[in-house]
């Protein structure tokens, strides 16, 4: 396991003359496994959270294939998305829906991994053409991922080489009313399966060098 | 009289001056002073002097009654004494701090005494 | 000290009617902004569901106890400034708690949730949120002159400070709003408003890719939402202030909706024609082209 | 016994240890030291006697004639303390130098002995030929003595010397023949009766001859040659006792001279005093250095004599004040030297590891400079008031400004001893103790009598009878006590002191003594964490408070003076503490005393101008009227505007008060800055509103305010070190207080005493808690800190509250101030400096998020995960503090109704409306219990809610942040701190040039490169040294024929 320089474990000299260890992965993040979160209790609360969570899709700005360019026509005046409560937000914190669009590359699925995590419960992905599903015309490539739902729990394939942005509004009425019949509880799924998930992303990331749960 | 020994004593303090500020030669500068020390004497004696009165020595040739009619000043000539006695030390003094400084560095000339400056 | 608890009441009530039009307010500008740009945009009621979705959210973190308390300064801001104003002019019902103290309070009053927000923005570690932070506060000072010379003026103008009295003032007539009888101070306060609204060209603070959405980019969950609560009072609490300042106040609540409407316009109008300055640049504009007209009208007052 | 035995005995014992076998050297010791003291021991008799019945002098006949027809001398009561000086102190130095003494043997010891018996004579001497005489006595002396040192240059030195002397003999011998010829006599009273109008130009001679045995500048370079190289102990005789006695026989010359020279006396002496004191700037040799000064001092005297025909009878309090401090400190300082192995200025670093040594430089230093309770204090404020009354204020700059650059290079010299290293040991025999000790003892003792002598004179103070200075005395007494026994019995006595007198007080004196002693006490709490003995710290702390406390205690311009230098001076040495404080000390100690110079002006420009009277009340200023008394009000408002650290003369504050030590900074910030306006206070109450050249001068102080308010916060936002930040804050700060002050109304004043309140409060408590942080953390710079504020909780608690009361921002008391202004500047017919004051104030916002921002948020470094809360008693006063400012944000009314009310003798309009818990003015209304218990609800019910729904929120770690889906590199690059404002930088950073700070600098510049041009003339060679003589005479000849 390659582990950077900056996040080796270290002896670090305090203003007191006392030196101390410094673990970087135990020191800087959290550590804490994730947990399953319960729906609220009252079912009419939790149903009125799922309407509010359909009509308020916050997309995470974060573009991994060829397909991100195909999401961009969606704020223009011709497929106006924000019409259906659909917006993008510029960090993961905030965002609901992952849109992992089209090939990605193991490097960029790294990057991927820790967004999600980043992201709140509950939370969506998208896997956005046929690379996602099967690899696409990257079947046999060294360097992508293949099933997209090895590594993070898609809720949603919208297929196509690449789709056009209509296919994607399509997805987003399709996502809605999954999450408005409660079936949007991939976060969930994610931790249930966690050990799963993790060793199958840590198959394909050789230099994995963070905490297995990014909060 | 006097008044040529006046001018002859202040020529003698110039050329003094005028030797001790010329020379480099430490002990050119002595007698240079001595030369105006001379000059200084010289000056003193003439304004004590009075044209026709006699040396002040109370004795028998002038009595102590007439004494004030007819013999010159005697203060300028006690304070030449003193001035002379002066002069004398200092010039040995000179002499002696001449004599470590060629000690010293072999060297009479003053410029070569210039370590403390500034 | 005899306290009128109906006061309570009566508060919440106006809390209640400023937190809905803020935010269908939002929306409508937004709205108007879309439509520039010849598009539908977000229904008019989307705030209210990304609100009701941020605090449907089951997960949240935290990175401390000022980030934690971040958005409850915030809030606490935007909900006080709000109340220490008077927001109907005449009415008691909704004189809210301008008791304690006049328009100063409430000039100071709104830096404190600006100051409580950058200490919770800041804990989060986050070198954006510190970089936005330092943004906005440099833009503030520049922003805040041009508006704090008008205020001067105007209350030098009535011999004031009370908002009341400033309001009391301009009835009788449209002629009476200071608008007509300072231009100069109302121009330059405008000028500044749209400084504080972080809309375009000022923007700079939020710069949603450059530093993702700057100080609140750690913020999610129910903390957004307390903030995004906040993002529908504080603008309306602030035009609040510029109304009674400077366009004559509002005797009812139709006249207010209308005009707090039309003074947010104004920003939004700006902000849909100009591109975004740097942080240097505005700072230079507003104390080239605002504060002038301020000094004018503290001069000419 | 008759003075003439002091010659006599000087003469007897010469002769014997002439008598004297080779090897009987201490014998012949013996009879030195006992000749020494039988003279010593006759002058004090003659002075107790003159003192005590205050007889007149006693003329001896030596003849058994009366004069002119022989010499005669007289002793009287200046005589007699003058022989006394010259005799002491040759026997101290015989003492001191009693190695090389008995080395030499018997002819050494016969030559210093007729060197005092010669200077003895100079004093006692009527006559003028008498005094030649003495004066070549002197000079075979002097070159004897020279050769003492075991330095070889001094020989060349000492031939040197010779040469000039030649000189000057032949124009004093030259000078007196004629006068004698003019006069008929050479009894210098007999003179004196004939005028020296008759034969001016032999008068001349003389004069100028004597003159130059004073070694006037620039014609002195040999003597500083002999300074530098003779033996300390005959340099402290060169410089103590020929200077008093060459100032003496100046003084019988004048006599002769009459008025008409002293203008001659008075211009030389000037000339001399600023040339030399700025050719000792560049000095970098010990010796050469007292050199100058000893020459600078000798000028300032030839000043004097030089102003005699204004100052009366005054004139020998004034003369003698600054002779015997002079003499006393320079032949001091002389001994000490001998202590120090090298002859840089800065090898006297070796003493610093002696504190009676110390003591013993401090004291010196003190005298020379002429700060209380020294005689040269007492003279120096006679002379600038005898000077001001008769109009010579050019005379009182000149002489304000030599002494200014003579305080910067002994100070400067001081900061070396205190600040820089040396490996070389101090080895302090006996011999070398008493003279040094007994010396010391004599300043103080001095002081005393001088004190006493103010007091029957002119009805001034005995500042060594004041209480809070001998308590701060005292504290030199108890220094080998524990810190904490100091520091226990200092709060102890400053509570005390408040509770005896706290009915004295005014409304408004009370929250400046509250401030200064009860909170002065809260501010040495941290000074608990200190260990060890802490030599050094809490009599120079004490000073300052008892400064303060003098100062709002007295009613009088000199009460108030003293106190504002003791104040200077306590805080000085509190300052100069700091680690590297040494520059920053030297600089705030110049300013201040630049400062206390224009306020000395001031006064005396006041005094002048009312009847004569006692004492000069100080509010007697209220009764100036033009033209004087505008200018009274600049000097005054520019002098205490130097402490308050107003834009131009703030250039001191931020290293001085970021250097100190982490309990300094918040006596020297949060109180210390009270005393100017404290004095801003007291002169404007006085004074009220002044006109110059028809400008409003409150109204220029409102300009001056907003411009230090401005730049002062936007210098803070470009800091990166923590305490500079605050210091530069505290520039601001101040800004706002004058700027209420000058707005010269009700709530103007009412808000610049709650930014007195307050500032004192929240600095007070940020300077402990970033000086808590820098203590645990080791840095100032807040940029290699961050995230801090789990491991300093309190810490940050401190720091939270405090930049939110700076900021005015409600509900903490710093609204109020901001409350206050806007009511205040309503009333106020100016307005443009307001559009500043505006534009300073969301700038605070900056610095204060930056402040906690970079040091408590952010990322927290490796090095400090493990840093730990700051002590105990650096938390506590903070959190007394914390206490202090909600109780003062809820109830403002505490401390400033009664002040409100008590404004109101000076403003009777506009005052505030107390009604309940609502505070009203004529233009808006604030309730401050509302407005925090409003805001506590909304806060908890807000806080509550978002408890409950937010009530599982996961703890995460620095990291755990979205960084573009990366993960951060490390805490150091993650944290964004280092030039936190940099684009502001770009848009208003032209407005933050150091432009003071290249003014001040350039001038001081101007002053080396002056100086080290002059230097230049010094080439070493006698020759050029007598050219340099016979040129002075000249060109003083061309300016006096020229009169």
């Amino acid at each position: 396991m390659a582990m950077k320089p900056e996040l080796m474990k270290r002896m670090v000299k305090g203003p007191d003359g006392l030196e101390f260890e410094v673990e970087p992965l135990r020191d800087y993040y959290c550590e804490a496994p994730p947990t399953v979160m319960p729906a609220a209790y009252i079912k009419i609360v939790e149903d009125l959270f799922n309407w509010a969570r359909a009509e308020s899709i916050w997309i995470l700005g974060f573009g991994t294939g060829c397909g991100a360019i195909e999401m961009r026509p969606l704020m223009t005046p011709r497929f106006d998305a924000y019409r259906y409560g659909v917006q993008w937000r510029p960090t993961p914190r905030q965002a609901n829906l992952f849109i992992i669009s089209g090939y990605l590359s193991t490097k960029t699925l790294k990057r991927a991994i820790r967004a999600y995590e980043q992201m709140q419960n509950p939370k969506y992905v998208i896997g956005l053409g046929s690379c996602t599903i099967n690899g696409g015309m990257y079947w046999d490539s060294y360097n992508t991922i293949k099933r997209l739902d090895d590594y993070l729990p898609v809720d949603l394939y919208i297929a196509g080489c690449m789709p056009r942005p209509e296919a994607l509004l399509s997805g987003f009425m399709d996502l809605k009313k999954l999450i408005r019949a409660g079936k949007g509880e991939g976060a969930n799924k994610y931790v249930e399966n966690f050990d799963w998930y993790k060793a199958n992303q840590k198959r394909v990331i050789h230099d994995w060098d963070m905490p297995d749960y990014n909060w | 009289m006097a008044h040529l020994a006046m001018a002859t004593g202040f020529l003698l303090i110039l050329i003094g001056a005028w030797g001790a500020l010329t020379n480099r030669n430490l002990l050119r500068m002595i007698v240079a002073f001595t030369i105006a020390d001379t000059g200084v004497n010289l000056v003193i004696i003439a304004v004590g002097y009075m044209r026709g009165r006699t040396a002040p020595i109370i004795d028998g040739a002038v009595s102590a009654a007439d004494a004030v009619t007819r013999i010159i000043d005697p203060v300028p000539q006690a304070l030449v004494l003193t001035a002379i006695v002066i002069g004398v030390g200092v010039t040995a003094l000179m002499l002696a701090y001449t004599y470590r400084l060629f000690e010293k560095k072999r060297s009479l000339d003053i410029r070569d005494y210039t370590d403390l400056k500034g | 000290m005899s306290f009128d608890w109906m006061k309570i009441p009566y508060s919440l009530l106006t809390l209640f009617i400023v937190v809905n039009y803020g935010f269908l307010l939002n929306a409508l500008i937004q709205k108007i902004g879309a439509r520039v740009g010849r598009r539908h945009g977000i229904p008019i009621w989307q705030n209210y569901v990304d609100m009701i979705k941020n605090y449907g959210l089951r997960s949240s973190i935290t990175h401390g106890v000022m980030f934690y308390l971040g958005p409850v300064f915030r809030l606490s801001g935007g909900v006080g400034l709000l109340l220490f104003v008077p927001t109907i002019y005449g009415s008691y019902m909704f004189s809210n708690l301008s008791f304690a103290g006049d328009l100063i309070l409430a000039l100071y009053f709104v830096f404190f949730g600006t100051l409580g927000m950058a200490l919770g923005a800041g804990e989060s570690g986050h070198p954006h949120a510190a970089i936005g932070i330092t943004r906005g506060l440099s833009q503030m000072t520049a922003a805040e002159l041009p508006f704090g010379l008008a205020v001067f003026s105007v209350a030098l103008q009535y011999q004031t400070l009370s908002v009341t009295e400033i309001v009391a003032a301009q009835q009788g007539g449209i002629l009476n709003w200071t608008l007509f009888t300072n231009p100069l101070a109302v121009t330059a306060a405008m000028l500044g408003f749209l400084g504080s609204m972080m809309r375009p060209p000022f923007d700079v603070v939020l710069a949603p890719q450059e530093i993702p959405i700057g100080p609140p980019t750690e913020y999610h969950s129910s903390y957004l939402a307390l903030m995004q609560t906040n993002r529908a009072i504080f603008p309306v609490a602030k035009i609040v202030i510029y109304m009674n300042l400077f366009f004559g106040g509002a005797d009812d609540w139709l006249t207010f909706c209308f005009k707090v409407f039309l003074i947010y316009l104004w920003s939004a109008f700006v902000g849909v024609v100009f591109p975004r300055f740097r942080v240097e640049q505005s700072i230079r504009w507003f104390l080239v082209w605002a504060v002038p007209l301020g000094v004018l009208s503290i001069v000419v007052v | 016994m008759s003075a003439l035995y002091i010659i006599a005995v000087g003469l007897g014992s010469a002769f014997v240890l002439g008598m004297l076998n080779e090897r009987q050297k201490n014998l012949g010791y013996v009879i030195t030291l006992a000749a020494l003291t039988v003279m010593s021991a006759i002058s004090a008799q003659w002075l107790i006697i003159f003192a005590a019945t205050g007889a007149h002098p006693i003329d001896i006949f030596t003849a058994g004639t009366q004069p002119p027809f022989a010499i005669n001398l007289r002793m009287g009561v200046i005589e007699s303390a003058l022989t006394l000086l010259i005799s002491l102190t040759g026997l101290l130095s015989a003492i001191h130098m009693g190695n090389a003494l008995v080395a030499r043997g018997r002819r050494a010891m016969a030559v210093l002995v007729i060197a005092i018996m010669a200077l003895c004579g100079i004093v006692l001497t009527r006559d003028i030929f008498n005094l030649f005489v003495f004066f070549e006595l002197i000079v075979i002396a002097t070159g004897g003595m020279v050769l003492l040192s075991d330095d070889e240059r001094a020989v060349s030195a000492g031939f040197k010397y010779l040469i000039v002397s030649q000189f000057i003999s032949v124009l004093l011998l030259i000078g007196i023949i004629f006068a004698y010829h003019a006069t008929g006599t050479l009894n210098i009273d007999g003179m004196a009766e004939q005028g020296a109008s008759a034969f001016a130009l032999a008068f001349f001679l003389m004069f100028i001859a004597v003159i130059a045995e004073l070694k006037p500048f620039p014609a002195n370079g040999w003597a500083l040659d002999i300074y530098e190289s003779s033996h300390p102990g005959f340099s402290a005789i060169f410089s103590a006792a020929t200077g008093t006695a060459v100032l003496f026989a100046v003084d019988k010359l004048l006599l002769i001279g009459g008025a008409e020279w002293f203008p001659v006396a008075s211009g030389v002496g000037i000339v001399t005093f600023v040339g030399a004191n700025l050719l000792a700037l560049p000095q970098t040799n010990d010796r050469r250095l007292l050199g100058y000064s000893s020459i600078a001092q000798t000028g300032l005297i030839l000043t004097v004599l030089g102003q005699q025909d204004i100052l009366g009878q005054n004139y020998l309090f004034i003369a003698g004040g600054l002779l015997l401090a002079h003499a006393v400190a320079k032949a001091g300082l002389y001994w000490l030297s001998d202590l120090v192995a090298s002859r840089q200025l800065t090898a006297w670093a070796a003493l610093k590891e002696r504190p009676l040594l110390v003591f013993a430089f401090v004291t010196f230093v003190a005298m020379l400079c002429g700060l209380p309770p020294f005689p040269g204090f007492y003279a120096k404020w006679e002379l600038a008031h005898a000077l001001a009354a008769e109009g010579r204020m050019a005379m009182l700059a000149l002489i304000l400004f030599g002494a200014l650059l003579e305080a910067g290079y002994l100070f400067r010299w001081f900061g070396y001893l205190i600040k820089r290293e040396s490996d070389e040991k101090v080895v302090c025999s006996a011999t070398q103790a008493i003279p040094v000790f007994a010396a010391v003892i004599a300043g103080w003792v001095l002081g005393f009598v001088w004190g006493e002598l103010s007091v029957t004179r002119f009805g001034l103070n005995n500042l060594l009878l004041t209480l809070p200075l001998l308590f701060a005395l005292s504290f030199l007494l108890i220094e080998w006590a524990p810190a904490w026994l100091k520091n226990t019995v200092a709060i102890g006595g400053m509570v005390a002191f408040f509770v005896m007198t706290y009915a004295e007080y005014d409304p408004l004196r009370l929250i400046f003594a509250v401030i200064f002693l009860i909170g002065g006490a809260i501010t040495l709490l941290a000074s608990y964490s200190a260990h060890g003995r802490r030599v050094g710290f809490y009599p120079a702390a004490m000073l300052m408070y008892a400064g303060m406390i003098m100062l709002i205690r007295t009613t009088d311009s000199f009460g108030f003076f003293a106190a504002w230098e003791l104040l200077t001076v306590g805080s000085y040495f509190l300052i100069l503490r700091g680690k590297e404080s040494e520059p920053h000390a030297l600089s705030y100690i110049l300013f201040s005393l630049g400062g206390a110079f224009l306020i000395l002006a001031g006064f005396a420009l006041a005094a002048s101008a009312v009847p004569p009277a006692p004492t000069f009340s100080l509010a007697n200023l209220a009764a100036l009227t033009a033209p004087v008394a505008p200018w009274v009000f600049v000097l005054l408002a520019v002098g205490f505007m130097t402490k308050t650290a107003a834009i131009g003369v703030h250039i001191w504050l931020p290293g001085a008060h970021a250097e100190a030590e982490t309990d300094v900074s918040p006596m020297v910030s949060g109180i210390l800055l009270k005393a100017g306006l404290y004095g801003l206070f007291v002169l404007l109450m006085a004074m009220g509103k002044q006109q110059l050249f028809g400008i409003e001068l409150t109204h220029a102080l409102l300009w001056i305010a907003a411009l230090t308010a401005l730049l002062g916060n936007l210098m803070a936002i470009f800091q990166e070190d923590g305490k500079r930040l605050l210091a530069y804050s505290s520039i601001g700060q101040m800004g706002y207080a004058v700027f209420g002050l000058a707005l010269m109304n009700h709530l103007g004043w009412l808000m610049a005493l709650m930014f007195v309140i307050n500032h004192y409060i929240y600095k007070a408590m940020l300077f402990l808690s970033v000086g808590g942080v820098a203590k645990r953390t080791g840095t100032r710079d807040m940029y290699k800190m961050g995230g801090l504020i789990t491991l300093m909780p309190l810490s940050f608690i401190a720091t939270l509250i405090g930049i939110i009361a700076v900021s005015g921002v409600p509900p903490l008391s710093g609204f109020g101030g901001r409350w206050i202004f806007y009511n205040a500047i309503m009333t106020s017919d100016v307005r443009m400096p307001m559009v500043i004051l505006f534009l300073a104030g969301p700038i605070a916002f900056l610095y204060l998020f930056r402040l906690i921002y970079t040091i408590f948020l952010g990322q927290l470094k490796d090095e400090f995960r493990r840093v730990k809360e700051a002590p105990f008693w650096i938390v506590l006063p903070q959190m007394i503090y914390v206490a202090l400012l909600m109780i003062f944000a809820v109830f403002p009314g505490i401390a400033l109704r009664r002040v409100d009310e008590y404004l109101n003798q000076f403003f009777p309009e506009g005052g505030l409306g107390w009604s309940g818990n609502e505070i009203t003015s004529a233009y808006g209304y604030w309730n401050p219990v509302s407005i925090m218990i409003i805001i506590c609800v909304i806060f908890g019910v807000l806080l509550a809610w978002l408890m409950f729904v937010d009530r599982k929120a996961q703890k995460v770690k620095q990291f755990n942040i979205v960084f573009s889906a990366e993960a951060p590199y490390r805490p150091e690059t993650t944290h964004f701190a280092w030039n936190f404002f940099a684009p502001y930088r770009k848009a208003l950073g032209f407005l933050v040039l150091p432009l003071a700070t290249m003014f001040w600098g350039t001038i001081t510049g101007l002053l080396h490169t002056g100086a080290d041009i002059a230097r230049r003339f010094y080439t070493g060679n006698g020759q050029t040294y007598a050219f340099h003589f016979l040129l002075f005479v000249i060109v003083a000849y061309a300016i006096r024929i020229g009169f």
